[in-house]
């Protein structure tokens, strides 16, 4: 096993270790200790609105497969799908979701069927997990019709997308309806950034979960980044006095090539 | 001692007591003997009698109307009329009515409403008055024109009881001691009561209950009626102004036999007055919208006003669907969304704003509204088909409850009129005694205070039932102007200089060794390459960037074939493998390379960076044959190539930062060969970090068609980046100015509605 | 089966699965085992690709029956896509029967009907790109969106070859802030992101988050 | 140009009239923007299920159980089963096929931590440590070299701080994170707001190249029809 393999592994190890104490020593389950994100605010009163008035809520997944490296963004946006169904339980339409992703497509499908049986709400025979192009720009094209529709009260980008994306946030902006848009690809953060109503930017996509009331265990998910987030905070630190004492790549064998 | 109980105040009084030593107000009626020519109905009850609202203890200047009150009755006792001041909106009408005042008196000390809003008795509803009695109009009237039934249909006319109104001093005693039968007789002056209909034996237990409960309550209301014309009738000479002065000069038409008899029934069943309430009183017949009652804010006490302020226009939006608001509504309503999860104090204001809307019980309010719809809106009675009509049996004619002398049950209303036995058409609404007890225990003197807050508690509980729309979020409205001016500007600027302005032949601009030091990296390792030596080419970017490659990497590959080596295309996009035949086909003509002789087409490499890293250690098994099905590794191309090793160079045009890292993460080793990179302008910024740290982990990158444009000026060769120069750097200007210009004027417009404290972009 | 037993026995599979290929990642022993299942994935990745399709024509037949309003865009859909199925699959009988492959027919439906879309497609963000950096600062005006804006513009102004020689100051500039600022900020967010998919991943791993309808 | 044979021409001309559509979005949503893009997905959708099958299905399912060895033949087989379960969802009885879609979210959890860890994480940190060591290309003295690795540092740390999620709760008290910690997190938002600054012009840059690419595109063609039919007469 090479030093590499042996620090992925203490990563892994660490990471849900972690997880699993803030999860045991959370005391207040309901109450959640974490800052205000102006785009799941948006979210949740978006749910509440599209309950009240009878509308839909459009989710969209991008158009990244599961299996490739671009695989966390479509997680991420299916753990969204599902927190958005359950905090809409009551609404006459649930969610759509559209996606530019054949496995994608099918895990909304499934997520939107068994999260309405397990709250037991009929989501009736239409399909609310559409597959709707296959290519990046034929799925932006194939998303504008269901932007376009008057049921749609409000627009969830979280997902893997590139350029196209502006097609998606400035049709929700002629439409008038907001969109809450998050990728992990750079440049289309970017453009998101401008374009979007409400961007959720960098590492924001991925907490839908505990801000949408996943409960303790998101929560702790997200303070086990927080505390990642420190450690590789002081390890870049450390790490750049000791190169600027002349120690050249001080943790390289630890961090280095994978093989 | 037995004690009188005054039916001002409701305060008990010695016997021997003759004006109530509380309000002064006379306890025994005067016996003055009616005068011949004023017939009974002129004796008849005061058209409207308003039960004075209990002053709060609190406010003393509200106790200035019982002094007039005292006066008026001195001036009664002596016989004396007064001609009262009248005040202008009474111009017309003659005040004689003492209980009119009385209302008067009451809306004048509440505030100083606006003329248009004090109704004048006049403006009350035809049925409002003739529900009433118009005490102008004498009770007989009405049986001219066949019993005239009042506007309001029967289910409409409500027991005072249900008002909750202050019960009259017989129900205090009927609580006190028990209802009367158990009692013996009160002692006192028998009036000249109406005889009581004898009561009607209990319905068996069985039969259900129909009419039984309406007839004891009849009787109880005949009751309180007869008690009440004990009290000091319409002291003489107040004549209560007639609502409409024709009616009164129109000629009393001659009673008949039967209408006589008629007007008698008609006593006998004793109208259900409906009092008013106080509050009531002040909802001047007319006055619907909520802007209106709006304006009775200022009644409501200060505790409570800061709960005012629910406008027309919300009452608007409320009432109207989501699916009725306009689908094209560009500039929607101000943002006030009512959010059930987290409310602000805006919201939370509107939401109580709301309950001072509905004044009325629902009942009472689908009676006004009924009362305004226009006549064509009412619905029109159907007509039955005539072999209907045939069927139906002539019955003579039944009392209003339908029971014939036979006491079987004849249909009085709609189409299955004249038939017997059947349910009755009009169910009545029952209430089961107790309730009566309940209703009339509640009816309890109430201070003003305390019966704005019941009113509040019962528009909460309405308020439940109601669906509330929710008001839609404030949309920044879209520039249409600005996205056409910046259409027709871009447009028409890149096509004059594409049509006119050709190409840059020569590298005018000045090489910048600084920013270009990819490209120049890059130049030098496709220079050192020799004839044949083979080339891996990946072909990752998506077909929409099609065009910045073709004037990015025209330049470059044009060089690799110069120097006549061999290609080797793969993708890991499903498209690449036709984008790099479509590359070679329309930018490297007259190089005239042969597939399987000059280059190879390996096709798609599926798997995303598992993909990659199983072709880096075993490419034949990942991609046995070419992508045109032909056997690869035994052709030119790729003879002596076992693994990526091998290659002379890879290559991988991409637009995207994420296929970079991969290639070069999963493929790069220590004895893997040079790699370049030629990526889309957008990728520059994250591929400079790998050519930046040492050793290079990219060996030399051209970004955008500027890279393009530089490496083509290294190799002195003008390609498609040339030819896209001007009309770049054209493209480049006009968009700089007009995001620049575009940017400023809505930076400005933002703070200049900032300075008018509107809402307008985010501050945060 | 009822919805609980089927989600244990799913979530037990993503568990095993996940474990063995990222064990896959960090033990080169494992490596081989990972490859295995990689492949596999691939494979099963393709077929839901078909199944896909499927799913795709089937909500655009279900639009053309139910006549909705824009049903006719749908049956434009399903002629196109079934044309190109036909002509694709002309061409793929040829290649393995008469092994002579040519894949002339979908080479022209790719460049004469699929890449002029797609290249237009990619020419009308332009437009809208402008639109959205001119309108950034109404939609929200604070530092960080002016600094995003101006930005832009230097980065743009100084994309034009011209300008070098006027004004070299706008040049180093450029290079100095593409180079650092953007490029430390670049990072931040890349590790930002790493975090939140490692976060994500080990929620499905450890059973925590069943997007497979568990 | 070269002589166009007639199926070419009518390919250009087709692909003419598809530009033509699509830019007609630019003066707003309308019936040809939508009849384009449909033929687009249709086109598209068929397209990319032929290159899979074509490049997946055939190589690594059929030709292996058809002439792969008996290890190959084997993986095949065992590959068969759980895509003929996927199939099912297709059909009313999707359930059948949960179990297959679990393994390929047990891979895409897999890979997103694997490749997160081995990809991004110990690469990107490995390169802000190493911040001090810049050289592109021209030695830079070591006082540049100096502020600029400290910049590099300064703008990865605070952009890290930035998205810090966790707050102190106090009751009665909204949730805030301490004062500190927004004062950097706003130092990392300067730094974040440069990075997309740049990304987005990049992007722009991208599109207009493709605008060009299509605005030429057009006037050669409206070019080589005029002299065609020019030289028709």
């Amino acid at each position: 096993m090479t030093l590499t393999g042996f620090s992925g592994i203490v990563v892994v190890i660490l990471f849900v270790g972690t997880m699993i104490a803030f999860y045991l020593i959370k005391r207040d389950a309901d109450r959640t200790e974490l800052r205000e994100i102006r785009g799941y605010r948006k979210l949740t009163r978006e749910i509440g609105r599209s309950v009240e008035s009878g509308t839909q809520m459009h989710l969209s997944l991008g158009w990244g497969g599961i299996t490739g490296s671009e695989s966390a963004s479509a997680l991420a946006g299916l753990s969204i799908l599902k927190q958005i169904i359950k905090e809409s339980a009551v609404c006459d339409y649930p969610p759509v979701a559209s996606s530019g992703d054949a496995t994608v497509a099918i895990l909304s499908e499934d997520t939107i069927r068994d999260t309405s049986q397990a709250i037991n709400i009929q989501t009736g025979h239409r399909s609310t997990g559409e597959l709707v192009g296959l290519t990046p720009f034929s799925y932006a094209a194939g998303t504008l019709t269901t932007i376009r529709s008057p049921q749609v009260s409000a627009n969830v980008l979280t997902g893997w997308y590139g350029n196209e994306v502006i097609y998606l946030t400035s049709a929700g902006e002629r439409q008038g309806t907001p969109v809450i848009a998050g990728t992990a690809d750079l440049p289309s953060q970017a453009i998101m950034y401008a374009s979007a109503t409400d961007p959720l930017i960098g590492e924001e996509l991925f907490v839908g979960g505990a801000y949408l009331g996943g409960g303790k265990i998101y929560e702790a998910s997200v303070n086990a980044q927080d505390i990642f987030r420190w450690i590789v905070i002081g390890l870049i630190l450390l790490g750049a006095v000791l190169n600027l004492l002349g120690v050249m790549d001080p943790f390289s064998s630890l961090l280095g090539g994978v093989r | 001692m037995a004690e009188l109980i005054c039916q001002m105040c409701g305060k008990p009084n010695p016997k021997d007591q003759e004006v109530c030593r509380h309000c002064g107000a006379r306890l025994t009626p005067l016996e003055a003997a009616p005068p011949e020519d004023t017939p009974r109905e002129n004796a008849e009850l005061p058209s409207s009698f308003e039960v004075p609202v209990q002053p709060d203890p609190g406010e003393d200047d509200d106790l200035s109307w019982l002094d007039e009150l005292r006066e008026e009755d001195s001036d009664e006792q002596t016989g004396r009329i007064i001609p009262e001041p009248l005040d202008d909106e009474f111009e017309e009408d003659e005040e004689t009515d003492w209980l009119e005042r009385i209302q008067r008196l009451n809306t004048e000390q509440e505030e100083d409403l606006s003329v248009e809003d004090q109704g004048s008795e006049g403006d009350f509803p035809s049925w409002m008055t003739a529900e009433l009695g118009d005490p102008g109009v004498p009770e007989s009237e009405p049986a001219a024109e066949e019993p005239s039934e009042p506007d309001l249909p029967e289910w409409l006319q409500v027991r005072t009881d249900e008002l909750g109104l202050e019960p009259s001093p017989a129900e205090e005693r009927e609580q006190f001691f028990g209802p009367e039968q158990e009692r013996e007789p009160e002692p006192g002056p028998e009036p000249d009561a109406v005889p009581e209909p004898e009561r009607k034996p209990a319905p068996e237990p069985d039969q259900p209950p129909l009419e039984e409960p309406v007839q004891e309550e009849l009787s109880d209301g005949e009751e309180r009626l007869d008690r009440f014309q004990e009290t000091p009738e319409a002291p003489e000479g107040i004549q209560t102004e007639p609502a409409d002065r024709d009616e009164l000069e129109k000629p009393a038409p001659p009673l008949d036999e039967e209408q006589d008899s008629a007007a008698r029934e008609q006593e006998e069943i004793p109208e259900r007055t409906s009092r008013f309430p106080s509050w009531a009183s002040k909802i001047q017949p007319g006055q619907e919208s909520p802007q209106d009652w709006e304006d009775e804010d200022e009644d409501i006490p200060e505790d409570l006003q800061f709960l005012a302020g629910f406008t027309a226009e919300d009452e608007d939006r409320v009432d109207k669907k989501p699916a009725e608001l306009p689908a094209e509504e560009p500039p929607r309503q101000p943002e006030r969304t009512v959010d059930p999860f987290a409310m602000e104090e805006e919201e939370e204001e509107e939401l109580f704003d709301d309950l001072f809307e509905e004044d009325l019980p629902s009942w009472l309010t689908s009676a006004v509204d009924l009362a305004d719809q226009p006549a064509e809106e009412t619905i029109s009675p159907g007509d039955l088909p005539g072999w209907v009509e045939a069927m139906r049996p002539v019955v003579e004619q039944t009392d209003p409850t339908g029971y014939s002398d036979e006491e079987e049950y004849i249909e009085n209303y709609g189409p299955l009129a004249g038939i017997s036995n059947i349910l009755p058409a009009e169910p009545d609404i029952e209430t089961a005694p107790e309730d009566d007890k309940a209703q009339s225990s509640m009816s309890l003197s109430v201070s003003k205070t305390q019966r704005d807050y019941a009113e509040l508690l019962e528009k909460v509980i309405a308020r439940e039932s109601k669906v509330r729309a929710v008001t839609e979020p404030e949309a920044l409205p879209t520039q249409r102007i600005l996205r056409w001016l910046i259409t027709l500007v871009l447009i028409l600027s890149l096509s004059a200089v594409i049509i006119f302005g050709g190409g840059s032949e020569q590298g005018e601009a000045a090489f910048q060794a600084e920013r270009f030091a990819g490209a120049t990296a890059l130049h030098e390792i496709i220079g050192d390459l020799d004839q044949a030596d083979p080339v891996l080419v990946a072909f990752d970017y998506q077909p929409a960037l099609a065009g910045e490659f073709h004037y990015t990497a025209s330049g470059v590959i044009d060089h690799l074939m110069s120097r006549g080596a061999y290609l080797s295309f793969v993708s890991t996009q499903a498209t690449g493998p036709t984008l790099a035949e479509y590359f070679l086909q329309s930018t490297q003509e007259k190089h005239d390379y042969t597939h399987g002789l000059q280059y190879l087409n390996l096709g798609y490499l599926p798997g995303g960076g598992a993909g990659l890293l199983s072709f880096s250690i075993a490419p034949q098994t990942i991609i046995p044959l070419a992508f045109d099905g032909s056997n690869a590794w035994d052709s030119p191309p790729l003879e002596g190539v076992e693994s990526i090793n091998d290659f002379s160079l890879i290559l991988i045009l991409t637009e995207d930062p994420t296929t970079a890292k991969l290639w070069v993460e999963q493929v790069q080793t220590a004895s893997t060969p040079p790699m370049g990179m030629i990526v889309s302008a957008q990728a520059e910024p994250l591929i400079q970090p790998y050519f930046q740290t040492t050793p290079r982990q990219v060996s030399g990158y051209v970004a955008g068609i500027l890279g393009g444009y530089a490496y083509e000026n290294l190799s002195g060769e003008p390609h498609l980046a040339h030819a896209a120069w001007l009309p770049f750097n054209t493209g480049i200007l006009i968009t700089a100015s007009v995001i620049f210009i575009g940017g400023l004027a809505n930076g400005i417009l933002t703070l200049y509605r900032r300075q008018r404290g509107t809402e307008g972009g985010d501050y945060s | 089966m009822n919805l609980k037993f089927r989600a244990l026995i799913s979530t037990a599979i993503v568990i095993g699965v996940g474990v063995i290929v990222l064990a896959g990642y960090f033990l080169p022993a494992i490596t081989a085992v990972r490859f295995i299942l990689l492949r596999a994935g691939l494979v099963l990745a393709a077929v839901a690709l078909l199944v896909g399709i499927i799913n795709l024509v089937g909500i655009h037949l279900r639009k053309l029956s139910s006549d909705q309003s824009n049903s006719g865009y749908s049956l434009i859909l399903v002629i196109a896509l079934t044309i190109t199925l036909i002509v694709g699959a002309a061409d793929m009988f040829q290649t393995y029967m008469f092994g002579k492959p040519n894949f002339q027919m979908i080479k022209w439906v790719f460049t004469y009907i699929h890449l002029p879309i797609e290249t237009s497609l990619m020419a009308v963000t332009a437009v809208s790109l402008i639109y959205a950096a001119a309108y950034i600062l109404r939609e929200r005006l604070n530092v960080f969106s002016i600094i995003f804006f101006f930005v832009i513009i230097l980065v743009l102004l100084t994309s034009f070859s011209i300008s070098s020689n006027l004004l070299p100051i706008l040049q180093s500039a450029r290079n100095w802030i593409v180079g650092v600022p953007a490029l430390a900020g670049g990072r931040g967010l890349l590790i930002g992101v790493a975090l939140g998919s490692i976060a994500t991943g080990l929620r499905i791993l450890t059973g925590i988050d069943r997007p497979y309808g568990g | 140009m070269a002589p166009m044979s007639a199926i070419d021409f009518i390919g250009i001309t087709l692909g003419f009239l598809l530009t033509i559509l699509i830019f007609s979005y630019l003066l707003g949503d309308n019936p040809f923007f939508r009849l384009a893009t449909h033929i687009y997905i249709g086109v598209s959708a068929a397209y990319v299920a032929l290159v899979t099958v074509n490049n997946v299905l055939i190589p690594r399912l059929i030709t292996p159980l058809l002439t792969g060895t008996d290890s190959e033949r084997l993986f095949s087989v065992l590959l068969l089963i759980p895509s003929l379960f996927l199939f099912a969802k297709a059909t009313p009885f999707r359930k059948a096929g949960s179990w297959v879609m679990a393994i390929l979210v047990g891979i895409g959890a897999a890979t997103a931590v694997g490749g997160a860890i081995t990809g991004t994480l110990f690469p990107q940190l490995l390169g802000s440590m190493n911040s001090f060591r810049l050289s592109t290309g021209t030695p830079q003295p070591f006082f540049v070299r100096l502020i600029n690795g400290l910049i590099l540092v300064i703008g990865t740390t605070t952009t890290l701080i930035y998205f810090h999620f966790g707050t102190r709760s106090e009751p009665g008290r909204p949730n805030r994170r301490k004062a500190v910690i927004d004062k950097i997190g706003q130092v990392g938002e300067i730094f974040i707001a440069i990075t997309f600054g740049a990304l987005f012009a990049g992007a722009y840059l991208a599109a207009l190249a493709a605008m060009i690419d299509r605005l030429s595109y057009l006037w050669n063609y409206l070019n080589d029809i005029g002299v065609q039919i020019l030289s028709a007469f």
